[in-house]
């Protein structure tokens, strides 16, 4: 983990809000695991003040770092705007990361939305141990607007499942729905790789991600958000109500937990699901 | 360092302050809370650049904390009601001042009880641990015997928990005031007269948040404290407050402060030494950078001591 | 205006609300000391689209203020010492009053003394004025009889200051809380079992800046008024404190508005209506641009009635 | 006065800090009077929170106003970064304004610093109306880097006398010593025409302005700064103590002030000189 300073060096929107900010002088973030993040802070006063965290989308040789963001306030807004040569300042690699890919797993990432860059990266990293194509990615938002990078998802040697909320692109519904019919379709291929699902995004996707993976007794992962400040464990802010202790941080013990640990204290089926539905 | 081969040695300030019988390197700590128990923080800056740090407040037995959300960003600043969450004396001992004891620095350790026995027992076992160097006593928590009213709120109820605390801890004590008062004034006196050795001022202010699509409060407790460059008016008001009227112990000035400008603003308002809270998240490594900053600023302003700096406020009275 | 186009009639959310007496075309009014007496606005907003102004702060006789610099920026504020100049009742009367009477919104007049003779005499010649719907009376000012401490600081001299007023103020009478309290709840319950129709909450902060160079106070009298953003967690704290302890008079929210969600969080606090203070300086046109906001978010969340958004927090206790 | 929301369509960088801001959309400013101001705010959040007042350089047709601006603080130097197509908030014409040439006075323009763009607009509409040559500018700075627009104000018709405290370009001094070598040419030359001064610049340029002026019995005007948070009259905040009053407000009296009217409060001049000396 190092703190520093980092220049824009590409920016590059891909539509619907989200944009993609190559970083230069990255040096510190080689061998950043996949679920990692940082914490980043632009050149822009005190208004918004603290850093945000942000997931590694990837990080390559030469000090390069990409971000996958989507601009849902002050930060990110300010971030869409940053120019090519914007000095941004850098903590990081934070947090735990994803289980590495196993030879004997075939691992399903689900991603929901802005939740893609973990598991982009842990696709990534799968591909390049040659293990790409014994997993899935299985990615869902509203519409197909917000399904981006799927060129280079698919680049990266992983079959691609879709699912858009307004139907507009892959299965009409939400992620978790077509999360079921590829666990109905492994169990009937009866594979001889155990399933394992990681997952990042909205937090009732999450819970229910785990519901599923509970109810079949498969190993999950969930990638956690809460409200950070420090992004290092000092200041306690990002706690989550746990199972082994009272709670966890997610900028330290996660943001990648396994499923059992968080979801005690998840809320029922039912109010997750009508409340996903109001909106 | 850098800064120092520009000039010729003997030209360099000095920076060194005491402050409620504590000497330090220069008049920048780090404040409880927002530096956990230093540890982390040594990847991210040198820590013996640093004057001290202040611990995570610890209390006789580890607390859990407060439900989340536990904190939410608000202009200029930011609302905590983390709870007190800290790992106890016994794990602090064990777990953490191991490394404190070698880092470089001094170290205060900030500490609580919910009940009078507490405060005095937590700060007889604190102060009785090789390598504390002083503690600062946090009173802005609820009194439950008082109907949860803060005991910092009353300057004679502060008064006697500072006595009974004073009585027991033979390594300097500070106490930590609350802002959340009419009258810091009586507070700090209070404490001066009861065998204090330093006030620090000033604690996170009660605020609040909403979310307006939810309706709920931002932080699950409702209120928080609010801490961050959005305070830093109130917190110099009051240490210029408390110096004005020659209360006769020292003041660590606490409240906003994001650079060396912010610093010695504080100094000039009267304090001995200032501590660094929110701005560690915003910039991690600040602590260091605004002890350059104030160097720079001596230089620049012909101050060949900092200690030349405090409480010389020209009000033209 | 244009967005009632976008919606059938039938459809747009009641904005209107009552508030200590009076009766408001909708929860948004404007701050004292920031709006001048409402003519230099007119040329930048519709003032007619406001729920109401409240004036610069009258005393019976006019007054200079005090010496420059008055006002410096602060992280998300501003500090001020204007030193309640003013016109004084006569001029006020005579220069003012005309222009107000046709302005198309309600009239509070904020106003003041440096005696209780000159707060009853104040209130009870403002009162008799035809145009003016209410008065706002500020009770931050130093009380020269009690060694310069503010009137509104302490709950017994605010009580008996708020009987004497309204005794002889037969319009409705709202009382300005001095956020520089420990006790915000037993100010509000002294105005409500005093007589007042309302209190509004908050007035500035006292807080100071610092210019390291010169080593003065950026504000001449070195002490100044904090205000803006920065202190808007905890003036909706200090509105929901009293809310929660259902003090039976209704309480207009200010401090730090700069938006309709702000305006909101204070309504759900607990606000019946609001102020928007130094946003008028950042924004002139802000105040009518958060009554639509407002009106947005109701329709967008399905409020048929800014009521409903009143002490709707839920905080589920 | 009018508020309305103006696009940057040009930043001209001067060097030295020094930049014009070309803003278009400001109709509303046609017919502002030269030493009249406008409160500028980007798009930039709350830091800083209030308007910066700014004078006004030049005023054009459809639409065109132009600034000219240095760089001292967070809010100067977010205008300095503003990019064309940045949108401005604009609060103006504001102030009074300096009194209007005339065929029978000769105006000597007093300019210290960034303290040229009132003075600037006055000689360009003196220009305007054929009486530019009857009058001349002197323009002093620290050094030449800080006198900027030199062959702008030149093609405005105006004699030009430059001043220089390092010597760099112009007289070796202050632009009060050229001030007072002017009077002394022009009492030789026993003009017809009356004599007046305007001034802006520098708190202890214009009270030395100020005094050489009483000391000669020439009618004077000082274009006063204070920090201002409103610009039209209603915070109280920019007060002046004054002569005929105890305080005027800089935005609604002023910025200009008849000498007289400020120089009550003046320091005396051995301090003024020894502190500005001191710098
Ligand atoms: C470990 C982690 C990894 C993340 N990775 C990504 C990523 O790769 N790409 C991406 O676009 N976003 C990511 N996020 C979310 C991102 O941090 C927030 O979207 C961002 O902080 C919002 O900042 P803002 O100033 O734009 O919004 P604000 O103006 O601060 O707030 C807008 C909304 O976002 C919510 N929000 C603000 N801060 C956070 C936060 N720290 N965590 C969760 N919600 C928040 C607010 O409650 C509010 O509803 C991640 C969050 C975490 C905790
Ligand atoms: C009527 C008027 C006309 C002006 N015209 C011009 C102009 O044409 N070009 C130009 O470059 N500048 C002009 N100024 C000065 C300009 O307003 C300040 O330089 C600017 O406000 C500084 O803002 P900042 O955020 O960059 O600096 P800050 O970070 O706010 O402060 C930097 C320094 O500038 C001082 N300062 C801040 N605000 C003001 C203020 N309102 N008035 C005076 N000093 C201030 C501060 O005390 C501090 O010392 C004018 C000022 C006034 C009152
Ligand atoms: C997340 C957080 C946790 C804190 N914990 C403590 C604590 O345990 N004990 C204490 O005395 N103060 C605590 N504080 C208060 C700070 O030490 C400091 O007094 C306050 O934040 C004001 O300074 P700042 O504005 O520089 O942050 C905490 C503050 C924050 C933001
Ligand atoms: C320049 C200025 C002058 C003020 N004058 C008065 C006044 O005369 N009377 C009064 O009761 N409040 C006065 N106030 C306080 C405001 O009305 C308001 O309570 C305070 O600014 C907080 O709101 P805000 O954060 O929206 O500005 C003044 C505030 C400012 C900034
Ligand atoms: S963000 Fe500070 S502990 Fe996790
Ligand atoms: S700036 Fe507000 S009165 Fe002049």
């Amino acid at each position: 983990m190092r703190y520093f300073d980092a220049r824009v060096i590409e920016n590059r929107s891909l539509g619907g809000g989200y944009f993609v900010l190559r970083l230069g002088g990255c040096e510190s973030l080689t061998g950043s695991r996949p679920g990692q993040f940082v914490m980043l802070r632009g050149d822009w006063g005190r208004d918004p003040l603290l850093p945000r965290p942000l997931s590694l989308l990837s990080v390559a040789h030469e000090g390069r770092a990409d971000l996958l963001v989507k601009v849902v306030g002050k930060g990110t807004a300010l971030m869409e705007r940053s120019p090519p040569g914007s000095r941004v300042s850098v903590l990081g690699p934070l947090g735990n990361g994803f289980p590495v890919p196993s030879a004997d797993v075939a691992d399903l990432l689900v991603a929901g939305g802005v939740g893609l860059p973990p598991l982009f990266m842990q696709a990534e990293s799968a591909g390049r141990l040659g293990m790409a194509n014994g997993s899935e990615m299985l990615y869902g938002a509203r519409t197909s607007r917000d399904l981006v990078l799927l060129g280079e998802i698919r680049a990266l040697g992983i079959a691609l499942r879709l699912a858009t909320e307004d139907g507009s692109l892959g299965r009409r519904g939400r992620v978790t729905d077509e999360l079921e019919a590829r666990l109905d379709h492994w169990r009937a291929a009866a594979s001889p790789r155990r399933l394992r699902i990681m997952a990042c995004g909205p937090r009732e996707m999450l819970w229910a991600v785990g519901r599923i993976a509970q109810s079949c007794d498969i190993e999950c992962y969930l990638s956690m958000e809460e409200q950070m400040a420090c992004g290092i464990g000092v200041c306690l802010g990002c706690a989550v109500a746990a199972r082994t202790r009272p709670y966890l941080y997610v900028c330290k013990h996660g943001p990648v937990f396994p499923a059992a640990e968080v979801m005690a204290y998840a809320p029922a089926a039912s109010t997750s699901q009508s409340e996903g539905g109001a909106q | 360092m850098t800064s120092s081969l520009d000039t010729r040695e003997e030209e360099a300030p000095a920076l060194h302050t005491t402050c409620g019988g504590i000497e330090f390197r220069n008049p920048v700590l780090t404040a409880s809370g927002t530096f956990g128990y230093g540890e982390e923080f040594d990847a991210l800056l040198s820590l013996r650049s640093l004057g001290g740090l202040v611990t995570k407040g610890i209390s006789p037995q580890p607390r859990l904390g407060n439900p989340p959300p536990r904190i939410c960003e608000t202009a200029a600043g930011m609302l905590n009601s983390i709870g007190l969450e800290n790992v106890g004396v016994e794990a602090f001992a064990r777990e953490k001042l191991p490394f404190l004891r070698s880092c470089g620095t001094r170290v205060l350790v900030n500490f609580f009880g919910t009940t009078f026995d507490e405060y005095v027992d937590c700060g007889a076992r604190l102060a009785a641990l090789d390598g504390v160097d002083g503690l600062e006593m946090n009173v802005s928590c609820p009194n439950i015997k008082q109907g949860g009213i803060e005991f910092g709120r009353d300057p004679t109820v502060l008064g006697d928990l500072v006595k009974a605390c004073r009585a027991v801890v033979r390594k300097p004590l500070w106490v930590k005031l609350t802002p959340n008062t009419s009258d810091i004034v009586s507070l700090a006196r209070a404490c001066a007269d009861n065998g204090a050795d330093a006030v620090s001022i000033i604690n996170t202010i009660t605020g609040m948040a909403i979310d307006v699509r939810t309706r709920r409060p931002k932080i699950a407790t409702v209120f928080g404290g609010l801490s961050g460059p959005a305070i830093k008016p109130i917190a110099l008001r009051m240490v210029h407050q408390v110096r004005r009227e020659k209360i006769p112990i020292p003041i660590c000035g606490i409240g906003g402060i994001q650079d060396g400008i912010d610093a010695i603003e504080f100094l000039l308002a009267g304090a001995s030494c200032v501590q660094v809270g929110t701005q560690s998240f915003v910039d991690p490594a600040s602590a260091e950078r605004i002890v350059r900053e104030i160097e720079e600023h001596c230089r620049a302003q012909g101050v060949s001591d900092v200690g030349e700096l405090i409480g010389a406020l020209e009000t033209g009275k």
